[in-house]
């Protein structure tokens, strides 16, 4: 099987999870007790015709089955091919159409679309401040294994996953924005943005800037990533440093250094790359709580406020489009897995 | 006769576990001479890998090596010398001795160069994640001193000459797209392409089929007389052993019970352990209607019997075997053997010891 | 004693209690919902192989890794489904019995496995695992199990005190012979031994063969032993089946086989088995190449891409077979080469297809091209030493040659195999002969085509 | 215990315990006993569950002897294990104030140790009681996911086929929405817009289904291909008793470790869930509202986000500490 061809599976076989994710979410937020309805409107103005009108207007006037297939698409399609009663059934997820946002009265993912660059920027930082230093701390502990850099490390890790990412957000402000001030704590700056609108000269300093303001949100959700990782890196590479091919290279006079970065490396990343992927929803969740504690405008603070306003649709929205991010997430890892590991797109997939 | 290419001299390796030092090589001396291929033969347990790792100073944590010497041409691989303060029983420290080779010289004169390993497995033993042909040319580069250029086709001549089809293609391929025949083939010709003097295979056509066994055996008889190398061959196959030995030790927990040319250890056997093993392997030439099988298993390296180690499964054992120690005592030209049968220390005068004690395997008790 | 299950008639010693004919078992290489749509090959593991065990005896069936001989004993047994063909166990046909219906005969078949770490739950003590078969059939009350259990233990050659002990605490022999208990317990009448000895140390590989000759012997066990060596196999076996690539390659009773072998696998076999003593010149006979890929075997004989002694082409046989235009095209209007001829043209054949040999020395850059003649005497020192055939053959080997210049590797190969090995009778039909044996009086079977008339 | 490679390689023919070692559950209890790292775990949780259990009665026992007080009067009574210094009448006492060792704080460490909240309750009371909230949910929420998640992967993995398809894509969706958010969305939709901890927990179950039934799908599709399970198959044992007897005890000891990690996970994103105001209510103690209310106070009184926040680190720190332990005694290969 080719790279390509091993794309294109892994893309087909993410179709029925997306599906899943879809009818999960949907299926929760409409088989709640609450009625979208009732919170939207006082009990004092509640008459018969504005919730009907209201019900008609986001869709809630059809039978559940039916609301659900609108909302994939499924109907639009229907629609197309001349299915009767589905005449003139409204786009859906498939067309790119998450309906009306209940609380904002405009589409979700008009509301989205800005939302998702934050979100995306602040978690592929945080990646990359944790495999920058996991990594070579990883190796580093595996190399020295049961040494006193190793214990170190160890310890160092395991306060990393045992720590709340937002309390660590919190002590970061305390520290570096309230006592020490020499860190910006909020009001995030975009380097997508015209420098002016902040009042920056030039983009050099807007570039500058946004390091500055990212650099404790993405310590905070980078330090639990960093410490997962570390801690993988570490056994892997002793498995990868115990195994045979290890012990060939050695038997034919491979110096340490070329084994650890070379012979050993190499095969270790692989259980790197799956936990990665897997990991991502973990951060995506992190976010939520880091873009609440650094007041950043991104999906987390919008899924926020859609609970706090009790914004079905939106709520809807959001969930599901986190969930289909990290579907892809998982496809690209995957993918990077294959790169790596020849095995892969060799006969059966791993 | 000249020198030998390689003697090993009452070697000693130790693994320290939390229930206490297993000596899993306990005084092991033997020599290569150039261009033979040397034998080590015996049951799982019996040390014979660690031997050879320990030639290579290979052992890893926890294991070390304790005492003997191993020297290769004019070069000390492993030795020792007593240290002036004394451990904490009164006996002189061993410490390691100046000509003994440093870690660095080690590597860079002696394996690959000088000494080349095949493993047992050949599915373990190549790197998953990078080019076969990629593997063989980097240990050429590294031992030859070649460039990149000349390495690579130096790597793709050595994959033809063990018989690798289409070698100059397969070169760029990975290690799971071959056989586990054509992978003990890379790994002869990784060997091989090192230009080494003698080739230590570790049970090399242990994991293969039987006429994958014999193509290997072929081949490596056909290298021999090209490249005059020297093996070590380490095998529990007696079949193996017959075919393609020179010489051979036979190891019994960790040490070597007997040890001769090839003819004289089947023809001529000296040691009981010999002679029982080579009663109870049944025949493919021949209808054999009844084994004798040893009894017993081997015991664990842990807790050795005193006396002679083979003592308790012997069937010739006498009382005597239980207290003495046998040494490898001269029993014909170039073949000694490791048993009281043959020296004057009071065998034949001693009761014989019967086994009804029954403890056919020694089962230790749960933990 | 009780014993709910109902038994099926016995079956006389020497009559056949167990018939296979034609089971074929083809494992899909991919599963899951996407395989349909990208579309997944067969494996050919078993491909319609057929035999009888008799009552008492002992069958070995022997062949290297991948040769199917452990999906046969499982397909045997269903514990895997069988694609077609036929198992009858004393009369009954298994392939059609559902599994519920099944298992009441589980208990007259048993089996042992190879590897005596994994074939014992490591968190059950030896007790209950030789008494999980008998409750899995309702034999007997739990103390009469119990004592079962012990006498069984005692039967191995253990102690009954090992009751109360955890698999961990034996050795390999020992877990072997737990594994022969639990198989026992039973009261089988077949069992079914998968490489019961190849994971042991050669000393106690012997005790534990010993222990099942003497077992089948006191309560005429039928065995079917699988096993990849040959030297075992003399030792223990009665009757010998050789598989090559999920064919049958040659059945016959044991000394008829191993001293008169009708196929050249066999003898190939024979001839790589080291032999303990160092005095037997061993020819080693080694075959060349490795096993083909069981998704896509050679037609006709499995083994014929490796044979040394492939049957020459001829018109007469070509012309009674259906064959296809490839074929067609490529066969010769006469071969009728000598042997020597024939020998060399398809090791020739072979070199090419295999690329074993180097057009010059050193091998050959991409861009480099090498002479018409430089070719010609490589090949000659090589393949042919004096003795190129002539005719209608030799034209193809000149042809061949005239394409190796042009560094066309694979379309030479390609000219070759399809003239002088797709087109031998051996390619063509699917051999199945019987033979007159020198040793004994059992039949022999040979799937070879050099035993045609 | 330990040996070379080369040795256990060796080994394997005689009665060899190295792989074999970690089967019995003596033997693993063995090792844990004398690996510090476990040791101190086990020392720290239990600490954390002592603590649960004496502030679990105490509360109880104030219930019996002061009548149906509500969980307000609870919080700022505490009576049991109370100091009077340590409550003076709300509203009279001084809010917010320091740890004892800051200036402005009590000054001592008899009085309020580590400061008040910002109703004057005692903080180190509070900590102390919010022990409960996180340990019940810890345990609570790992235990039904577990269960869950060990059905749904053990049928899925042994049964295979369209089961498995199904059962795994439901899984596979699950576990793509991040926990934090399912939870929240559960919570929040769930109650009607009423969070309370006990939904809390059972979505946080939810959000583990996935987490177990991957892990255990994946060891009993190996241990599906042992040959004991072949052996039981082939010796006529009904797939109830192979799936019983052989299969879900030989799967399970991995999940045993993960249950230990999950428990910190539980605890973090209960506080993450309180900290965003839909996990315990006010005035129940609980740390993830405790900085909830505390991130408000940030700028002045930093000092009250900090003792949650440490409170919540010993203790996942404790469990994680426990399930490394654990694992290296089940897997002596690496350690």
């Amino acid at each position: 099987m080719s790279l390509l061809r091993y794309t294109v599976y892994r893309l087909l076989q993410a179709i029925p999870v997306m599906f899943g994710i879809a009818v999960v979410t949907f299926l929760m937020v409409n088989l709640a007790p609450g009625d979208p309805v009732d919170y939207m409107i006082s009990e004092e103005l509640a008459s018969e015709e504005l919730i009907a009108s209201i019900e008609a207007r986001y869709g809630l006037d059809e039978p559940l089955w039916r609301q659900f297939l609108n909302y994939l698409g499924f109907s639009w399609f229907l629609g197309l091919l001349g299915v009767p009663g589905f005449a003139d059934a409204p786009p859906g997820l498939l067309q790119g159409d998450l309906g009306l946002s209940m609380y904002y009265d405009r589409p979700v993912s008009e509301l989205m679309l800005t939302r998702i660059p934050p979100t995306l920027m602040l978690v592929l930082s945080a990646y990359a401040f944790a495999l920058t230093l996991a990594i070579p701390l990883g190796v580093v502990a595996a190399n020295r294994r049961n040494k006193p850099t190793d214990h170190i490390s160890r310890i160092i890790a395991l306060f990393g996953v045992s720590t709340p990412s937002f309390w660590i957000g919190i002590m970061l402000i305390v520290i570096f924005g309230v006592w020490l001030g020499i860190l910006p704590t909020g009001r995030m700056v975009y380097p997508w943005r015209d420098p002016a609108f902040y009042g920056y000269g030039n983009h050099l300093e807007l570039w500058y800037q946004t390091l500055r303001h990212l650099f404790l949100p993405v310590v905070a959700l980078g330090t639990l990533q960093m410490a997962v990782i570390m801690r993988v890196e570490r056994s892997s590479m002793i498995e990868s440093l115990q195994s045979e091919y290890v012990q060939l290279a050695r038997a034919y006079g491979v110096s340490e250094r070329t084994i650890l970065r070379k012979h050993a490396f190499r095969p270790s990343q692989l259980p790197v790359i799956t936990l990665i992927g897997l990991n991502l929803t973990t951060s995506l969740g992190g976010a939520v709580l880091i873009e609440t504690v650094f007041a950043i405008n991104g999906m987390g603070r919008l899924i926020v406020q859609s609970i706090q306003t009790l914004d079905y649709q939106l709520i809807l929205g959001t969930t599901i489009v986190l969930g289909f991010v990290f579907v892809i997430g998982v496809i690209i890892t995957d993918l990077a897995y294959a790169y790596i590991d020849p095995r892969v797109t060799y006969g059966e997939e791993a | 006769m000249s020198e030998p290419l390689l003697t090993v001299r009452d070697l000693k390796t130790q693994f320290y576990t939390d229930r206490g030092a297993v000596r899993a090589v306990d005084g092991v001396s033997f020599d290569v001479e150039q261009g033979e291929i040397v034998g080590l033969v015996g049951e799982s347990g019996a040390g014979k890998s660690v031997t050879t790792s320990s030639i290579l100073r290979l052992v890893e944590e926890p294991g070390e090596v304790v005492g003997g010497k191993v020297r290769y041409g004019d070069r000390t691989l492993v030795g020792f010398d007593e240290a002036a303060v004394a451990d904490e029983d009164g006996r002189p420290k061993l410490v390691h001795s100046e000509e003994m080779l440093s870690n660095r010289e080690m590597r860079e004169e002696v394996r690959g160069n000088e000494i080349a390993i095949i493993f047992q497995d050949p599915m373990e033993s190549l790197n998953p994640v990078y080019t076969v042909g990629g593997q063989v040319r980097e240990f050429i580069q590294i031992n030859r001193d070649m460039s990149k250029e000349e390495a690579r086709e130096e790597a793709i001549e050595m994959l033809r000459r063990v018989g690798i089809p289409e070698a100059e293609d397969r070169y760029s391929d990975y290690p799971h797209e071959f056989s586990g025949g054509m992978r003990q083939r890379v790994l002869i010709a990784m060997a091989l392409g090192c230009r080494p003097n003698l080739i230590i295979a570790d049970e090399p056509t242990t994991a293969l089929d039987v006429t994958v066994e014999g193509q290997i055996l072929e081949l490596v008889d056909d290298l021999v007389d090209e490249f005059d190398t020297s093996f070590i061959w380490v095998t529990h196959d007696m079949g193996v052993v017959a075919e393609i030995c020179d010489r051979v030790n036979v190891m019994y927990l960790g040490r070597i019970v007997e040890q001769g040319p090839v003819d004289e250890i089947f023809h001529d056997t000296k040691h009981p352990y010999t002679e029982a093993l080579l009663n109870s392997i049944p025949r493919p030439d021949r209808t054999v209607s009844d084994l004798s099988p040893i009894k017993g298993t081997m015991p664990g390296a842990m807790n050795p019997p005193a006396g002679c180690r083979f003592h308790p499964r012997c069937p010739d054992a006498r009382r005597a075997c239980r207290e003495v120690e046998p040494d490898l005592l001269e029993v014909g030209l170039d073949h000694r053997s490791a048993c009281i049968k043959h020296g004057e220390v009071g065998y034949w005068e001693s009761e014989p010891l019967e086994h009804t004690e029954a403890q056919p395997e020694t089962v230790e008790g749960p933990r | 004693m009780s014993q709910t299950t109902e038994r099926l008639d016995e079956v006389e010693t020497g009559e056949p209690i167990l018939e296979v004919e034609g089971l074929t078992k083809y494992f899909q290489s991919d599963s899951g919902f996407l395989a349909g749509l990208f579309g997944s090959d067969d494996v050919k593991a078993v491909d319609d192989v057929s035999f009888e065990l008799r009552r008492g005896e002992t069958l070995a069936l022997v062949g290297e890794s991948g040769c199917g001989k452990s999906t046969l004993a499982r397909a045997i047994l269903q514990l895997i489904e069988p694609t077609a063909g036929s198992v009858r166990f004393k009369g009954v046909e298994l392939t059609e019995t559902g599994s519920r219906e099944l298992r009441p005969l589980r208990r007259d078949m048993q089996m042992i496995f190879q590897d005596p770490q994994s074939s014992l739950n490591p968190r059950m003590k030896v007790g209950p695992i030789i008494e999980e078969p008998m409750k899995a059939h309702d034999m007997y009350d739990a103390a009469e199990r119990r004592e079962r259990a012990k006498e069984l233990l005692e039967r191995v050659e253990l102690e009954r005190e090992y009751y109360n002990r955890y698999p961990h605490e034996f050795s390999g022999g020992q877990r072997q012979r737990i594994n022969l208990a639990r198989a026992m317990s039973t009261d089988p009448e077949l069992i079914v031994c998968d490489e019961p000895v190849s994971a042991l140390d050669v000393s106690v590989q012997a005790q534990v063969l010993n222990t099942m000759r003497d077992l089948q012997e006191e309560f005429g066990f039928t065995y079917l032993m699988i096993s990849h060596d040959l030297s075992v196999v003399r030792y223990i076996a009665d009757r010998v089946a050789v598989m090559y690539l999920g064919h049958l390659a040659e059945l016959a009773e044991k000394e008829e086989l191993f001293e008169n072998p009708g196929h050249p696998y066999t003898e190939a076999l024979l001839g790589a088995i080291p032999v303990p003593d160092p005095r037997v010149a061993n020819a080693r006979g080694t075959l060349e190449g490795d096993v083909p890929s069981p998704i896509n075997p050679p037609s006709g004989c499995r083994f014929r891409t490796r044979c040394p002694v492939l049957v020459q082409p001829r018109r007469a046989d070509i012309d009674a077979h259906e064959t296809s235009e490839e074929v067609d095209t490529a066969t010769l209007s006469e071969y009728g080469m000598s042997d020597a001829e024939w020998e060399r043209t398809l090791a020739f054949t072979r070199g090419v297809r295999r690329r074993t040999f180097a057009l010059r020395e050193g091998g050959l850059d991409e861009e480099e091209t090498v002479s018409r003649s430089e070719v010609e005497t490589v090949v000659e020192r090589e393949f042919f030493d004096g003795t190129r055939p002539d005719g209608d053959p030799g034209r193809v080997v000149e042809e061949a040659i005239a394409l190796l210049s042009e560094g066309a590797w694979g379309e030479a190969g390609d000219l070759l195999s399809t003239t002088f090995e797709e087109t031998s009778i051996c390619a063509l039909e699917r051999p199945r002969y019987t033979i007159e044996p020198q040793y004994g009086t059992g039949t022999h079977f040979a799937a070879c085509h050099h035993h045609r008339e | 215990m330990a040996i070379g490679e080369q040795q256990t390689r060796e080994e394997d023919g005689g009665a060899d315990d190295e792989f074999e070692a970690n089967v019995g559950w003596r033997y693993t209890l063995g090792r844990i006993k004398s690996d510090t790292t476990a040791r101190f775990g086990l020392a720290v949780i239990a600490l954390v569950l002592a603590v649960t259990v004496i502030t679990a009665i105490d509360t109880h026992l104030s219930r019996l002897t002061f009548g149906a007080l509500d969980d307000y009067m609870l919080a700022q009574a505490a009576p049991m294990l109370d100091h009077p210094t340590r409550h003076p009448d709300p509203g009279t006492s001084e809010r917010r104030m320091p740890p004892f060792f800051v200036d402005g704080g009590s000054g001592s460490i008899t009085d309020n140790p580590l400061g008040t909240d910002e109703a004057g309750r005692d903080y180190l009371t509070r900590l102390i009681y919010g022990t409960q909230i996180s340990v019940f949910v810890g345990l609570t929420a790992t235990a039904i996911g577990m269960g869950v998640g060990t059905v749904v992967g053990a049928v899925s993995g042994y049964y295979g086929g369209w089961v498995d398809d199904v059962l795994m894509r439901f899984v596979e969706s699950l576990y793509a929405i991040p926990a934090l958010v399912l939870v929240i969305v559960f919570t929040v939709l769930v109650s009607g817009n009423n969070p309370d901890i006990t939904y809390a927990a059972v979505g946080v179950a939810i959000t583990f289904i996935p987490v177990f039934a991957r892990l255990i799908r994946s060891r009993v599709l190996s241990v599906r291909e042992m040959d004991y399970v072949e052996a039981a198959r082939a010796t006529g044992v009904k797939d109830r008793d192979i799936l019983m007897r052989h299969v879900i005890p030989n799967s399970f000891a991995p999940v045993l470790v993960l249950a230990t990690l999950q428990i910190g996970v539980t605890i973090l994103i209960v506080a993450g869930l309180s900290f965003l105001g839909y996990g315990a209510q006010p005035p129940t103690p609980d740390w993830g509202q405790m900085l909830n209310v505390s991130h408000q106070y940030m700028l002045s009184n930093p000092w009250m986000s900090v003792w949650p926040g440490v409170a919540i680190m010993i203790t996942i720190f404790g469990f994680n500490l426990f399930g490394d332990g654990l694992q290296d005694a089940l897997d002596p290969r690496i350690k």
